[in-house]
């Protein structure tokens, strides 16, 4: 199982802060993919990706039980 | 100390986290809550965080300065939650033996929150609100990654 | 604000002389007493000034500022008389709507108090004492008097 | 009359915070060689003179009841 976090804009968006997935092997480009094809988000091209807390690259793979945070662009300080 | 809280920040404690015997300076920024921009009338602030992570990622700017400036003592607190015009949204203290390290540390800390730690701005004007991120794409990331320490 | 004191400074009171509305951020610079010094260890220090044209100098320093940044708020302390190691000796406070200007801004007023504020600090050891000057004369003054605002 | 001030290693070196001239017109740069040489102060080469408040140049006058301080490097900060 794949835990999936959503903030801010996506979150509203969304009307959720998360969801599950079954798990199956994925990298991050093809998640980010498949979520904006079956699941209505909005493009996801500015968004980053995080695994278990930490930015992943396009290729990462997606480990099962892993934490992945959608991470859109940041606006602190 | 690198925190993540809900209530006002008390700018004192964070200089006090640095003060040292070695340190001839103390830089502080604090990033205030302004009521215009462009000029637009903001009524408030809503700041949120993923944080966890957010947390580590303070931790990891106090380590990158840490690396460039061996002698700094660092500490950051974000606030997050509702935020009126003038609250302190970040406190950043740097302590350094000499005061151009402890600008720059301290500049550097900020332009790293803003590029690599995950919390979000939201601002509410008198007609509307917007979830305020890098519009203008003026950050690149390479590979999805905000590029890790500066060499 | 714009003072000289005896007394130890208030940091929280010389940053809430710069709170502005329009202010996105602040930045302190505290100059603190540093222990060790090009591997000498300081006792304490002495400051002593000319009391009512610095005074007047720091003013001069905040009306520099305001003409390069119009909508910069300046606060200034410096403290005379008898200091330890880590109290500090100057605080300086400035708001501005955006964080460049700030850094900026309180980077200058630190190099302007070092160049043409009458202020003079003694440093003790065990071993002695010695009133600190320009001794590498880094700072030149053309006629005698130091330079006037940067254009 | 003049009075001139004096500080930090000036003002321990000739144990006065100050003293006074009689008046006759004068540029800072002849006080500064009329104090050299008659007073017995250290070489002032390095050290600037302020007139009133204001930092004053070399060929200023000083004018009778001018108030003339000594200004050693500064160290402030």
């Amino acid at each position: 199982m794949i835990r999936i976090l959503f903030f801010a804009q996506l979150k509203e968006q969304l009307n959720k802060k998360e969801m599950t997935l079954p798990y199956q092997e994925i990298t991050v480009k093809q998640l980010r993919e498949r979520l904006e094809k079956e699941y209505s988000l909005p493009a996801l091209s500015s968004v980053l990706f995080a695994i278990n807390e930490e930015f992943a690259a396009e290729d990462d793979i997606i480990r099962d039980g892993d934490v992945v945070a959608l991470i859109p662009p940041m606006s602190g300080g | 100390m690198f925190q993540i809280v809900k209530e006002p920040i008390d700018v004192s404690r964070v200089i006090e986290a640095v003060v040292d015997r070695n340190a001839g300076a103390i830089v502080t920024f604090i990033g205030t809550v302004r009521e215009l921009t462009k000029g637009k009338k903001t009524l408030y602030l809503e700041y949120e965080a993923y944080e966890s992570m957010a947390q580590k990622k303070l931790e990891q700017i106090g380590a990158e300065i840490k690396q460039q400036f061996p002698n700094a003592k660092v500490a950051i607190v974000h606030r997050i939650g509702r935020l009126e015009i003038t609250d302190a949204a970040v406190v950043i203290a740097v302590s350094t033996p000499h005061r151009a390290d402890a600008y720059e540390a301290n500049r550097y800390a900020i332009e790293r929150i803003k590029e690599m730690v995950p919390i979000w701005k939201k601002e509410h004007w008198e007609d509307g609100s917007l979830w305020i991120g890098n519009q203008q794409e003026t950050i690149s990331y390479e590979k999805g990654i905000p590029k890790e320490m500066k060499s």
